[in-house]
């Protein structure tokens, strides 16, 4: 694991932020089993040491777009439980007012661009929102979260092409968690997705995507590469996917597309357990302390459940079009 | 006959196909393993040369369709959701749709892109537009969109042999679906429609997904006397416009339900053509139950009211029953 | 008022609202040098910071003025030809027709995406389609077509100054027609049609360029006494439903001219639309003059013959007004 | 110069297709000039050595694609110079009698795929022409050819992925010839194209693209590479467009956007000339058999252009949508 001289206080928000993310999706995971979800869900854990290590290197006024696998990045840049859960529920309280959903969680006051439903489709816009960093040069950046999947869509060579021509305050951040779907990525996937940045003279990194000290420290040079006006970075973080692509997928595959064995190695390098141990062992915090933070986050994940259950379903009361134009 | 589920009956279609054409070759996003079942169990079958998973890359997938057909082969692209067709857009839009016409029928493109299409699953607006209307302004793409096994089954065989580029758009969701299915193989002709009720007072035409919640308001309005009939179209290009004509010119009322967006939807193209050719036996306005121009939602109840269902049509059929 | 070409009047609108907003910036493929004329000069007043050549690179330009419209600015993104919107399709109708509504309105998206539509110049399939009704089906885009050079000023304003993304097309090939055009600034809303000529006896409604034609055709029928009024829509979306509602509630016949492929065009929504408000004032069957389903070839009589013509108009006219 | 052991037979062979090119092209820039044709035309004078050097590596079983400069690749495959001619003029008697024109010629007796009015719209078609050569497994290739500026399209990214991981017998040849449209290649284009295909573990190589012997040798690897089934190769071949981007800029264009020295300088490498030297030189040729060659071909060009004079426009008569379906 990386070395670090974080103070404890540091430490432990980085482990709180973790841990919240799990939290609510296993709460998210027992919910879609149990049907009170309306839509698909694809959870985020396993890689949650990612979108901690990098958001904590952002402010608000920073941009993070991300994938149809979003809550983590939704909730480690600051969007809040409640409202995470409630537009998850589909109710008038979510962040979308139920608009959007699992796949569409977004708080622009946060500089949460979104999830999103389309496979590579934060790429350009984070492209266009770097552009925008660099014009109003606020010293804010533009992030990026995708899979590797994603990294096979064209969009990545166009927006590593432009963003590196002008200089753009860019991180793409490619969460390489072995699996497109079903289809385990050296099937579907030529080379390293790293080395696609080289060609346009990119600035480049892999980093143990389970090790949040690690990625944080790799996203800070991304951030200060791109705060002097050096241009994009591309971050090949390597992970895993612990749980299924969607929610539910056992009930309709019909076959196993990983053995479990695998499954296990990943679980036994689980980012949260790891941190864990890590901030114990070096007599940053108690395991009594951890509880505590486990509790929290517990109360508020049930005080977000309860939330959403109770918040009323939207009801566009006649006026369906609102929010197509404005 | 047998009942099958739709999946089911598309998925023996391909299979059928497989076997009978070795030309005929197959990719897309997790084809193998199979998301929706359609394609499961193929690749065990036919091997990877015919069956293919590829990377997430849908802008060179439909561009690829279009090279090994005018290579030979018969193709097809398997593109998962309607809407990563926008992101394919490209090669079927500007070649797909264009190359045999730009060379003078030196070629012919026998391509099926599928897909499913429309919402109603709480998939949000990046998982549920039904983007039919976009492919048949096209001209040169053949829209099929079946609404039951059997039709799904037969339609497929057809398309598959068509020797030209057709979008195959299955209703999301809509796998699980029942019906009887012929146990012979058999073929649906592209560009005939389907006459599910008979009729006196009223025409309905129903698309997809929405021949279902058509056929409910049908046979309820049916049991108060009230004489629809209901045509599917089943195809979308080319279009079996004389059975709609004779039907309006029959009925003389008009309502099509289409879970496109209104603007520009396959509904206003209907009605556009029957306000043409049957404007003198029309005796009420032609209504249109679409989805009214807006993305579609996530929230179940927003969603449930965005998209036609049987309320909407039964409303439909008594504002042009009172019409005086 | 004075004379100016319509490529002058969009370059002179483009000026001033780069001179009148510090947020608007502009980016496409040789908008430095300018192929059309329209971003001529531009770059030496503002910098590339404002205007800017990208690579040839449709799907990330697309997305990219997603991206910077939700981060603050005002966005022109330059597509050139209206064939290459199909290329950067997926962010359009994938993202920024949706992503308002998707986050319940935490963001509008001020975009501007500008090309030329259309054929009449042997460009050939690739560079002539006529693709607005796709765009007026994705529901969250608005769509501005200007005929003259005065509207082509005058709505580029309203779609720059307007927080909805819009999709502006000038009819290709046209840059170099002649209009007067205010001296002092002006804006024309977006929604509001024209109504170019008056008339009792039947309405033409004409889009873009197909608005010369019928100009021609109804002046040449005033010559014979016969009234017809002629509407230009100017936005498609939003369509100003109200002034050709009551026009063809006056005159009680109805021709479209649209230089799309007939199948859900422009022309079809709009006849589906009076089929169902002017019902009971129609007296003859709505005529559409349109494109027919094909991909628009390059040699110039073939080219000619199917784009919709002062010829065509005529005897849509005759056949409408002979109708009993 | 590359070196060869070449007959004299096929140096000459290699001259004559160039210098084809050049003469049906000079007669079209004069034609363009004088308004005979209906469309716009985009010359490749200055880079023939790259189609020649390529297709005739080729026969007619073999693929190509190419660009909206697409009258070498279609001349050099084989394709017939009065075919094409009147195809130009819009004739009924065109390769595609009428329909497609300067930018859709294309004749799939002969293996062309044809010209493009979508920039980098080849790529995908031929890679699944590649797919189909591999599947039919009947010895043939798929070759594309596509600009620096098309480079730019994320399609190649996808393109290279899809074909090296399936090990497709495509080449990819980016013709650079110094510009997209307007614009500069490295104002548009960062790091260096043949680089692409580094991350997939594509082979790729450059060559001199005025250097037909050299282009010949470099497609001659990629080919046997391809049917060694060792996949796809990138060949980054530098050139320069002599002329405008497309006949008549001069007359729309408000600046100038390269200065004549440039042009100058790449004239004095043509491919056509330097071609001629080295024939010449190396005795492989007279001077006297070198024009006998260009006679004739003025000759064909010369019947080319009557017989599309000639030539009657197409007449759809009534049946329009002939050709859109079969
Ligand atoms: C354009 C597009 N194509 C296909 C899909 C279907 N799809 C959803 S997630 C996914 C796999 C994504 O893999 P990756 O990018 O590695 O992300 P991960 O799921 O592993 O987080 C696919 C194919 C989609 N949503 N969008
Ligand atoms: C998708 C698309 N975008 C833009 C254009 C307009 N266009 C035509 S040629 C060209 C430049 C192409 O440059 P390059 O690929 O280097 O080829 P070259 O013209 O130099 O041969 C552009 C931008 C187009 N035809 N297609
Ligand atoms: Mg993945
Ligand atoms: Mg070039």
């Amino acid at each position: 694991m990386a070395d670090t001289n974080f103070s404890n206080e540091q430490m432990l928000k980085l482990y709180e932020s973790m841990l919240r993310i799990r939290k609510v999706e296993e709460q998210l995971a027992k919910d879609s089993k149990e049907g009170n979800i309306p839509g698909a869900v694809h959870l985020y854990i396993g890689q949650e040491a990612v979108a901690v290590g990098v958001c904590s290197q952002l402010s608000d006024k920073d941009w993070i777009a991300s994938t149809h696998r979003g809550h983590g990045h939704f909730l480690a840049k600051g969007g809040e439980t409640r409202l995470l859960m409630a537009e998850v529920y589909g109710r008038d309280t979510g962040i979308c007012r139920g608009r959007g959903g699992s796949m569409h969680v977004a708080d622009f006051s946060k500089g949460i661009i979104g999830a999103n439903g389309i496979v590579g489709g934060g790429i350009s816009i984070t492209t266009g929102a770097g552009l925008a960093s660099k014009l109003a040069n606020d010293g804010s950046v533009a992030v990026v979260f995708f899979g590797d999947g994603a990294a096979n869509q064209g969009v990545l060579a166009e927006a590593l092409n432009i963003s590196t021509l002008w200089q753009l305050p860019v991180i793409f951040i490619c969460e390489n968690n072995g699996f497109s779907e079903f289809s385990p990525t050296n099937t579907v996937t030529a080379g390293n997705i790293v080395d696609r940045a080289k060609p346009y003279g990119t600035a480049c990194e892999t980093v143990d995507g389970n090790d949040v000290i690690a990625v944080w420290q790799c996203a800070e040079r991304a951030k200060l590469r791109a705060l002097r006006g050096d241009g994009p970075t591309l971050i090949e973080a390597h992970t895993y996917r612990q749980r299924g692509h969607v929610e539910a997928e056992a009930t309709f595959l019909s076959k196993k597309y990983r053995d479990s064995q695998e499954i296990e190695n990943w679980v036994s390098k689980d980012p949260i357990t790891l941190f864990e141990k890590r901030i114990v062992d070096a007599g940053q915090a108690k395991i009594e302390d951890l509880q505590i933070i486990t509790k929290a986050i517990e109360v508020e994940v049930n005080e977000a459940i309860e939330f959403a259950e109770k918040s009323p379903y939207p009801d566009s009361g006649g006026n369906e079009q609102q929010y197509m134009f404005t | 006959m047998a009942k099958k589920r739709m999946i089911q009956a598309i998925n023996e279609a391909l299979d059928g196909e497989m076997q009978r054409d070795h030309k005929l070759i197959l990719f897309g996003e997790d084809v193998e393993i199979s998301l929706f079942g359609d394609t499961k169990g193929l690749v065990d079958k036919y091997g990877t040369d015919r069956i293919r998973n590829t990377p997430i890359s849908e802008t060179v997938m439909s561009g690829m369709a279009v090279g090994a057909a005018a290579a030979g082969f018969n193709v097809i692209c398997h593109m998962m959701f309607g809407n990563f067709m926008y992101t394919g857009f490209d090669s079927i839009a500007n070649q797909a749709s264009k190359l045999r016409y730009m060379t003078a029928g030196q070629i012919s493109l026998p391509i099926v892109y599928m897909s499913v299409f429309g919402g109603g699953r709480s998939a949000a607006a990046q998982h549920s537009d039904a983007m039919h209307p976009m492919f048949m302004n096209l001209g040169g793409i053949k829209v099929v969109t079946p609404s039951s096994p059997m039709d799904a089954a037969g339609l497929l065989r057809a398309s598959i042999r068509d020797p030209n580029p057709v979008v195959y758009l299955q209703a999301a969701g809509r796998g699980g679906e029942l019906g009887e299915v012929p146990d012979e193989e058999f073929v649906i002709e592209l560009g005939k429609a389907a006459r599910l009720r008979n009729g006196e007072d009223l025409t309905i035409v129903a698309i997809g997904a929405m021949v279902r919640p058509a056929l409910r308001s049908v046979d309820f309005h049916a049991t108060k006397g009230v004489g629809i009939e209901l045509i599917d179209p089943r195809t979308l290009v080319p279009l079996d416009k004389e059975m709609i004509f004779k039907s309006v010119r029959k009925t003389g009322r008009l309502i099509i339900v289409d879970e496109a967006r209104d603007t520009c939807s396959a509904a206003s193209h209907i009605a556009s053509l029957c306000a043409e050719e049957c404007f003198s036996a029309l005796k009420a306005p032609i209504k249109r139950v679409t989805v009214n121009d807006i993305a579609i939602p996530y929230s179940p109840p927003l969603e449930k009211n965005v998209l036609p269902n049987e309320e909407r049509i039964n409303n439909a059929v008594s504002e042009v029953l009172e019409f005086v």
